[in-house]
Formats: C-alpha cells, structure tokens, sequence
C-alpha cells in the first residue's frame, strides 16, 4: 500500500546527524579532558536515530533510555542545555540532576527516560493508555537496546500492548552489544523482532545505518500504529562503534567485525549517497559540518557558563 | 454511620474518587472480577484485569500517572512488590526529581500485609519499611474502615505515588465510616488514647494490641496513651514526640521485622530529639528476624500481642533508671 | 522415531489420579468444616501431574508451584504428611512452616516450590547448572501455570535455558486460569508453546485430560531432554475445575466452558476407556476408590495426630 | 603486604575461593568480560557473561546454590537489585525456613553501591537496609580493599545467601591486603579508632568521613572512637554497645537515606540497651529523603562529610543534657 509521507529533505537528516556525531565527540573529548562526565554515546548509531524521530508527528511521544544523545538533538533538543545536563550544571535540561543518562525534555515530547534497563519498556504501555483513555492525540514510540529486550519486562510490556490495543511503536536498536557482553552471549535468537510475532504484533528488521531507509520503515510503522491503534516493533540493525560509557577501550570488541561497521558508517554512507547522486557538492558537505561546529561550540559556551546547582536546593522536586 | 469491612471501605474509597474525576482508574490481577461493581459503575475501561505480571502493571501506572491518569493498581500481597520494585522505586520515585521537577506520579499501589490468613511468608511480609527508606514515596497503613476509607480518598488525590498497605487481619474487620466526603490528610496521627504514664506508638493491626495493652495497663494502674500512626511517610513526629515529652516514656509496636523497620525509626527520632524527656529506655517491640510460617501458632506467635507489650510497657513504668 | 519407553500400568496412573482428587476433596471438606485451611486445589488437573510425573527418572529434579498437590503425590509423597503441612503441623514434610503453598520434598527430589508465581521458573536453570556443572544425572521438570507465562521471568527463564544448554523440561500446565482471570484477558496468544519457539526451544501443545496422552508427550520430552541436555517446553491444556483457593464460589466462571471440560473429566475419561477395553471391571475400580480412600482416611489420622510446632522454634531454620 | 585496590582485593577473593572450591563459579552481565583473568584460569565455565536480566541471574544463583553450587554474582549497581528482589528476598531468604530447613543458599550478590560516579539515583542508591530488613540474608560492606577480601571470602564459604556492597567511593582506592588465607568473620565489627568521649558508627566510605571528623575532634580536645561495622546483618551490637557504655555519647553515619535506615537500628538499640550510659541525645547523619542527583556537587552534599560528622559530635560532648 502507497502511503504519502511528507518529503524530507535528506541533507536535512545528514546535518542531524553530524550534530549528533560532533555533539557526542566533543563529549568523548571533554570526557577524556577530565572536563565532561562519562556518557554512553550514540556514535555509529545517529541513523536509527534521525529516521525514526524524522517519522514522527509533533504530538508524539518519545520514551528512551541511557543512549538518548540521538533521540533527543533529532527531536530537536537544544545541545547546550544538554551539554550542561550532562556536565551537572542548573541549566540543563533537568537542572542537572539527570546527567546523561535519564534526560527528559517535556516541551519537546521526550515525556520518560529511565537508564534501568528496561524502565522505558515497562512505562510506555502506561503513556500510551492515557492517551487512549483521555482521547489525546500522538502515538507512543519507544526506543530500547537489545539488551533490554533480554529483560522480561520487554516481553510483558508487548503482551500488554498487544492485548490493550496500545499505539506504541516499539523501536529496537540493535546494536550488538550489551555493554560488555555482545548480544551472541546473551541471546538466544539472531533477532529481537522475532519475539514480536509471538504476541501477534507486526515487525520488520531492517538495515539501521542507511537513515533513509530507517525513514521509510518508521513512516510506515508509524502511520500503521496511528491508525490502527496498535503495537509495531522495528527492529534497527546497527552498531555501537565506541564503547559503552566514555572512556572504554574497547579491548574486548572484535576487530573485524567493529572494522566491517565502520566501514558503513551511517553518516559516510548517506553524504557519499548525496554527493554521488548530485544532490550535494562536496563544499555543501563542508559547510554542514562547519554549521554543525560552530553550534557545539556554542553549546560548550552555554554549559560552561552555566552554574552548578546550589547544594541547598538537594532536596527540591523530591515531592510534588 | 454506616458499618463496613476494611475491604468494603476501600471499594467505597475507590467508587467516590471515580465518580469525582475521570481520570482515576483502576486496574490489577483480578480486580475488575472481584469488584465487579465497580465495572458496573465506570466501565470496563476504567476498571481493568490485568495479565499477571506486577511490573508491567505497576510499569504502566508510572507511565500513565505521568501523563495524565491517576491509576489505582492492585498488586494483591507484599511479598509480590517485589517484582514490581524497579517501576516502584527506580521509576515512581525519582524521575521527578531527576528531571527536574518535569513530571510527576499520582498513583496508588494496593498491597494486603500481615498475618491472618496462614499461608506463610511468600504472601505475608511486611515490607512497608522498604519504601519508607526509599525517596519520593509515600506510605500509608490504617487501622481501621474509617481510615481506610480516608486515606485512600487523599491518597488517590495526592501527586505522589502512595503505597497503601491493608492490613490482612482487619480486611474483614467492620467499623463506622462516614459517607461523606472526608479525606484524612497522609502525614497525620491519631491518638486513640490517651494517657500519662507511657506512650505505645503503632500502627496497623498492632494498633489494637496496644489498645488492648492499654487496658490491661489501667487495670495494672499505669496510663497508656496510644498513637496510630496511620501515614509512615510523612510520618507525624510532631505528635510522637508531644506525646512522649508528655509521657516521658515510649514502647514502638509493629508487626514488622524489628531490624530496621518504622519503630527504628520512631526510636530513632526519639533518642536524638526527646532525649531530655525520656525517663527510660525506649522498647521495641517487632516480629523477629525470621519469615512467617504459615502454622497457625508459629503465625501468632509472629506479631506482637498485647501482653508482651503490657509487659513492655510496665517494666519500663515501674524500673528506676539512672 | 520410535523409543522404548517402560510400560506403565494404567491402573497405577488412575489409582493416582483417584489418590490426588480424594486427598483434594477432603481438603474441600476439611476447610468448608473449618478444620484446614484453604488451598489451591488441582481438581481437574491430575492427568497433567500424573502423566508427567511418571514419565520422570528417581534422579530427576522438579520444581513446582502453589498447586503441587499432583505432583507431590504422583512422585509418591506421603498424603498424611502432605496434609500434616497443610494443616500447620509439625509432622508436615516442612514442619508446618509452609503450609500448603511451597511445599517441598527434598527426599523425593521435588527441590523447590515457590508460590510467588514465576518462582519456579526463576529458579529452575540453577538446578539445571548444577547438575550440569557436577556432572550430577538428572534433567530438571519445572511444572508452571500459564499465568506464570504472563510474567517476564518465563521468558528470561527459557532464554537462559537455551543460551546454556540446560536440561530443562518446561510443563505449562494451561488450566485457562490465572486466579480470578481468564486466561483471554491476560495472553495476546491462544497457545504458550508458541513462545519456545521464539527461543529455539522445541515445544509441544497436548490434552492435558488424556493421562495416557500427556505420558506419551512427556516420555518422548524427557528422552529429548535427557539427550540433547537442552530444553522443552511441554503444554498441557486442561483446566481448573474448582475454584482459584478454597473457598471459591466460581460465579465469574463460564458455566458453558466449565461444563464442556467437566465432561471431560481426567478420571472419568481413564476409567471409562479401562472399563470400556475390559483391562478394569467395575468392581476393580471401586476397589480403586475404596483403597485411595483408606489411605486418606489414614492421612486424616496422622494429620490430625501431629501436634502444632511449639513457638520456641519461631525463628528455628532461618539461617545456615 | 600487597597493595590493592578494593575492585582488586575482589578479584584476589574470587580467585582464591574459586581455587579452593570447584564448586564456586561467577557469573553476571560482562563479569567474564571485565574480570577475564577469572576466564583464563577457571575456564568459560565457571565465570560467564549473561543475558541482561537481573532476575533470572538471581534466580539462576539461588537454585544452583539449592543443589550444589556457590555461585558469585555480580549485579552491578544497587538499584539494579530491584529487578532481582523476588529472588533474594522471597527465595533465598525465605525457602530454607518455609521448607523446614531442607535447603540452604550458599551464594553471593555483589552489587556497587553510593556516590563517586556522579551518575544519579538509578545507579547511586544505598538500599543495604532494606536486606537487613528481610530475614535470611546477610548484608556485607566493607571499608577498606582488605575488608573486602577477608569478608567476601568469608560470604562465599557461608552457607546462607549474602548481599555484599562494595562502595563506588573506594573501589579505586588502594590499601594493603594480606595475599594470605585470611578470613573474617562475618558479624565483627571493627575499632578503628580508640576514644572515650563519643562513639563514631558507621560503615562503607563515611567510616572514612568518620576518621576525618575524629582528626578534627581530637584537635577540637574531644577523644572520638570510631567503630566500622563491616557487617550490617549480624550486626555486632556487643561492639557497638561496649563502645557507648565507655564513651556515653553516639553519633551514627552513613550515606544511605535516614528514614529506616541501619543508624536507625543502631540509634534504637542503644536507646534500649545502653540508656543509663547515654549522656547525651543519639545523633544520626544519613542522606536526606531524596534521590541522588547526578550533578557532582548535589551528589557530594548528600554525603555526611568530616565537618558535619564533628560538628554533631562536638555538639552531644558540649551541652549538658537533663
Ligand atoms: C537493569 C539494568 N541492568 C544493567 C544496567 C547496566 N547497563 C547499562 S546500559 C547496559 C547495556 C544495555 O544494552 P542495550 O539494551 O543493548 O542498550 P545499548 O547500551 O546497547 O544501547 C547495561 C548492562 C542497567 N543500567 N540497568
Ligand atoms: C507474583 C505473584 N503474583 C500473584 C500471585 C497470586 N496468585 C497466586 S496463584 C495465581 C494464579 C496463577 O495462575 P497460573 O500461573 O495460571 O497457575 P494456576 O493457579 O492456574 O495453576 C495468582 C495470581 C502470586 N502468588 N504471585
Ligand atoms: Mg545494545
Ligand atoms: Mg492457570
């Protein structure tokens, strides 16, 4: 079935993409500076990023976990107030209480983020009720690791999804590791979408390093969720080309098979594509990177100026 | 007044606050079989079986709590907030804080508790403690219809989630409860009695214990005031310690283990606050270090009945202390 | 493939059956009396712990759950002490601490019971490991209900049971009840076997009130277990004829469904077909119940005998 | 002596043990990744990487405990633990005495637990008291990468289930570990320092805090004897209580949020058993009822430090109580 999905501008998802990429580097930098706490960055995965959060409609909502530098600069969240959630300062996006790793950013629809492993699956059945129950429009989606769907918590939150006829589009990224173990140790299927059959939810796997086809595949996943009313799962193949938490070594990760990845690298391969098919001229593609620079740098202005937060609010919005 | 069961009073807790805002509703592992009325009232939407799977359920009442429903879940006993412990504490409460005060978490988990139905420590442990130790929660356990009934009402209001202990030995237990619209704030005492010599301060089913106690003590000729708890957080210290500077003396009852439960708490508080005050050691009274059996007398011989804390109490009433 | 399996009497299994429904039906009696506390009864399930059960090895290892009245007894443990237990008494195969609930039989390798449902399962691959780490004989059955297949723990379970390569016979006993629940408002699947194969676990769905049906499935699941030391998943419809936990009224159950199933009585549809195939006379049956009745009758006196624990022996056995 | 760090001084326990006893084998998410040298000694076997998932890790541990083994788990982060709870509370604590002493539960939890990462409440949670709270199980946590040795050797040849945190703060920090066969017991507590005027307790990194305030006190003319407890479940009350008798005064610390935590089981024993040498209120420091906030410098003022813990001290040994 021919569906009309908006035209989107690919340089539009490259530039995304190299925000994400430049954001994440100057945190590995800052980090390895001593000047930026640790994080678990996105880099190698900002495709699966950038092409689902590209399908969504502004009254969506999004729920992520602990590698959510993608989700959120693609929803468009602004990278100094995230540089200083990261760094702890009040002017982060949660006065700095998160840091990297739980940011939610209510004005943009990031409504929960949770970095237990498996937090995000176990509330988004709940986000999705209430806009069933309160006729509220948007769709749920919810980004998770391959890990997480080693948690049963992923297989109760299908179940109940599937059974209450919720809108959550279920977005997998795999990315073959979990944290130290890679996902051979700790799975015992090639596949997470797989698991979606058996709760009688639709899926697709799909090749998460080509953003345009991660686009295609998140248009029509969400456009069956919102009308149908019910779960979808997409599953993004990619990979984790750092390690799990600035610094990591990364002694432990097949050369080969991390070199295979780089080598398809999502945002070499879509600014060869641009540049190949003519859309793009190469100094187009340098101008992109140098908007890109310039606005990290103003980021790293924002969160630098920004104070830490005073030890005697320690204890505000404990209680509502 | 009329007179329901603890059991009833919550159902009646439960129709009230539906029928005041849409947005409550309630939904667990056979809740919408056992109370069918409600079903009949709001609906099957609002009123939801669930699969049996405790974090999913409790999962998914964060997640809605957040973003526009006040959900009442049923995870039937203690012991099974045990699966439902990463939703409770990780999620429920401290994403508010940690995102700044973006969001937060009306919502009421229900859980039966103690001894009264003999089937051991897998369905009777009282884990209350667990989520007084842990932030952004509240908890309440009442000790009788009334309270039940509003508690629950303020609880259900209130935009924190709420953990909501019913006591398994009063579930059937009938009492007055008003049918109006009385909301007993979270965070404040009762005294039930009161009295000069000692103050006996519990909650729950060792409520009545005490109240026995008290009996007995008066009998004995030693005045026992007794303090209901009724919230253990907030916890109203304000009316622990007016009694105990009164008093001079404290006995700190629970079912609960003893280590590290509420009365260590309350002793806690006591020691370092009403120290001028106290005119004896503190005594604290609590199950064992040990897991319920599910025999009958080893249930009993459990929880703290009202002659070990008479006991308690007058030896603390009578003895000379440096 | 054709195996040689030991033959099996079928009188014995309905001499079982017949054992486990009068020692069910006298707990009926006893609580309705106020003599015994309630419990969850298998009234209608005995083909599903029979069958089994007698499809197991001495060395073999099973863990069960709340309503483990069949399997306890078709493994040969004592109704005397089994109802002692029930009945708080010190004389109970736990002393009385159990009760009814997580009744377990060390002597009779039945290792461990949990009644928070999904207990069994969390703790069934360790059995596994450790036989496999010893070098011990022995495949390990883990007996659950298809609400248990509801939590995420089953499906963590049969993921690390197939990652580990652990001899684990998985038997769903689907009796269309989790409690007060139809099994339609809680799975978005008809079948539990279903899932294994979403792990790679071979799986089969059989009539759970056909004795001689679910020993054949389980001979053949044990042979594959005990060779391949991999998991199985064996699902054994049936269904749960009494109420949840006496006492139980039913009014939320289906008259129709309830009758169709009572009409497929397990004991019924045996001793029907060994009257029918002339292997039993009438007469033979009756001695049958009249048998199983005195045992329980004896069961009675020995319960009743056992005195209660004393309460100095509160906190016996917490600790190692 | 060797010196280790405390991550180390694991490392040195588990090697030793697994050395010892083939039936000991480690497994957790990236344990045979992050501790390879286990792998290359003991084989692929006896330490293994896991599927993400908390609960069946627990799981798998309490049944290979039942039937032979003595696993080591490694469940990374305390708050983690919440997925893990059924497991460690409802079967491992639980199943030997609801069995009537069939089964015991020889394994260890190792989770890393409080400030020094600066990455908020889901990984910085000390929930240590909620394992003393729930009975079966043993909770460990040591001060000092020596501790850690001598005392994870001593879980792992226990035969019941130990919960065993090992503080983030001094996971790097080094310390001289005996490279012997020392083991200590499970349930002493430790002087580190002798005094008479007030009782320092505490345990995991605030023992340090306590070290720091008991300099500054002594400089200030007050003698402060500080106690670590090493072992939150058996607590060694004699020590603690020895302590008080000699001094008069308390002060508890530890990083863990107050309400219900171990200081205030600590505080409500004393106030039981040592009133008459009490001589002045029990003071008790412990993190506020809030979450943790990643930000370095909330994560730092959570934490009871030296000044504060002197300040509390200095102030019982000043004043004159009633
Ligand atoms: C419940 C829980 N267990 C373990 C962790 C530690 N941890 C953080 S991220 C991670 C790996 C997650 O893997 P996956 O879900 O595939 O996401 P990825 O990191 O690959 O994006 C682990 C083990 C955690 N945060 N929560
Ligand atoms: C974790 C947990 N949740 C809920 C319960 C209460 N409960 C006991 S048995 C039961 C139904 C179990 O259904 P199923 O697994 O199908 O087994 P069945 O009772 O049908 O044999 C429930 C909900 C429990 N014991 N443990
Ligand atoms: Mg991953
Ligand atoms: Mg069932």
């Amino acid at each position: 079935m021919a569906q009309n999905f908006p035209q989107i501008d690919p340089s539009m998802l490259l530039e995304q993409m190299l925000l994400i990429r430049a954001y994440e580097e100057a945190i590995v930098a800052g980090s390895a500076a001593g000047a930026v706490p640790g994080t678990c960055t996105s880099v190698g995965q900002e495709a699966a990023a950038v092409g689902v959060v590209n399908a969504l409609a502004a009254e969506d909502l999004i729920l992520t976990n602990h590698r959510s530098a993608g989700h959120l600069l693609a929803r468009g969240a602004d990278p100094g107030r995230l540089l200083a959630e990261v760094m702890g300062r009040e002017g982060g996006y949660c006065g700095g209480r998160s840091g990297s790793l739980h940011i939610a950013v209510k004005e943009l629809g990031v409504v929960l983020t949770s970095t237990i492993v498996g937090g995000e699956l176990a509330m988004a059945p709940g986000v999705a009720l209430s806009r069933s129950m309160l006729g509220l429009p948007g769709i749920v989606v919810c980004f998770f690791g391959d890990g997480a769907a080693c948690e049963g918590r992923f297989h109760e939150s299908l179940n109940l999804a599937a059974l209450w006829n919720l809108p959550v589009l279920y977005v997998c990224e795999n990315n073959h590791w979990q944290a130290f173990v890679h996902r051979r140790e700790a799975m015992s299927r090639e596949h997470v979408s797989d698991w979606a059959a058996s709760y009688g939810i639709p899926a697709q796997t799909i090749d998460g390093n080509d953003v345009l086809a991660v686009l295609a595949a998140a248009q029509t996943a969400t456009e069956q969720v919102r009308t149908s009313g019910r779960p979808y799962l997409l599953e993004v193949l990619t990979y984790r080309t750092r390690g799990h938490f600035e610094p990591d070594d990364q002694a432990y990760v097949d050369r080969e098979e991390l070199a295979a990845w780089l080598a398809r690298d999502p945002i070499k391969l879509l600014g060869d594509r641009l540049v190949a098919d003519g859309s793009m001229t190469a100094s187009g593609h340098a101008r992109l990177a140098d908007k890109v620079a310039t606005r990290i740098c103003a980021a790293h202005a924002f969160a630098d100026a920004s104070p830490y937060p005073n030890a005697d609010t320690l204890t505000r919005d404990v209680y509502a | 007044m009329p007179i329901l069961t603890l059991y009833d009073a919550v159902g009646a807790a439960l129709t009230e606050e539906m029928r005041r805002d849409r947005t409550v509703m309630a939904f667990g592992e056979g809740i919408a079989t056992k109370r069918h009325e409600l079903v009949s009232e709001f609906g099957a939407l609002r009123v939801r079986n669930t699969p049996l799977a405790e974090g999913i359920i409790a999962g998914t009442a964060v997640g809605a709590a957040a973003t526009g429903l006040r959900p009442v879940i049923d995870l039937l006993f203690a012991p099974f907030l045990c699966y439902a412990m990463d939703e409770l504490v990780n999620s429920a409460g401290k994403l508010r804080y940690m995102s700044g005060g973006q969001w937060s978490f009306p919502l009421v988990t229900l859980a039966m508790t103690g001894a009264g139905w003999g089937v051991g420590a897998q369905h009777n442990h009282n884990v209350e403690a667990w989520f007084v130790h842990s932030p952004g929660l509240k908890v309440v356990m009442p000790s009788t219809p009334a309270d039940a009934k509003g508690l629950l009402k303020a609880a259900i209001r209130d935009d924190n989630p709420v953990l909501f202990f019913l006591d398994i030995g009063l579930l059937h237990e009938p009492g007055e409860v008003p049918d109006t619209e009385a909301t007993i704030p979270l965070g404040t005492a009762a005294v039930r009695r009161e009295g000069h010599d000692v103050t006996l301060v519990s909650y729950g089913k060792t409520v009545h214990n005490c109240l026995r106690a008290a009996d007995e003590l008066a009998a004995a000729g030693v005045s026992a005031e007794v303090v209901d708890l009724r919230s253990l957080k907030p916890l109203d210290m304000p009316t622990v310690l007016a009694s105990v500077a009164k008093t001079g003396r404290l006995v700190v009852v629970h079912e609960a283990n003893r280590l590290c439960g509420v009365g260590a708490e309350i002793a806690a508080v006591v020691a370092e606050e009403a120290f001028a005050s106290l005119k004896a050691p503190i005594a604290r009274l609590g199950g064992p270090d040990a897991p319920v059996a599910a025999s009958y007398p080893l249930e009993q011989a459990f929880v703290p009945q009202a002659a070990a804390i008479a006991a308690a109490a007058e030896r603390l009433c009578r003895r000379q202390y440096a």
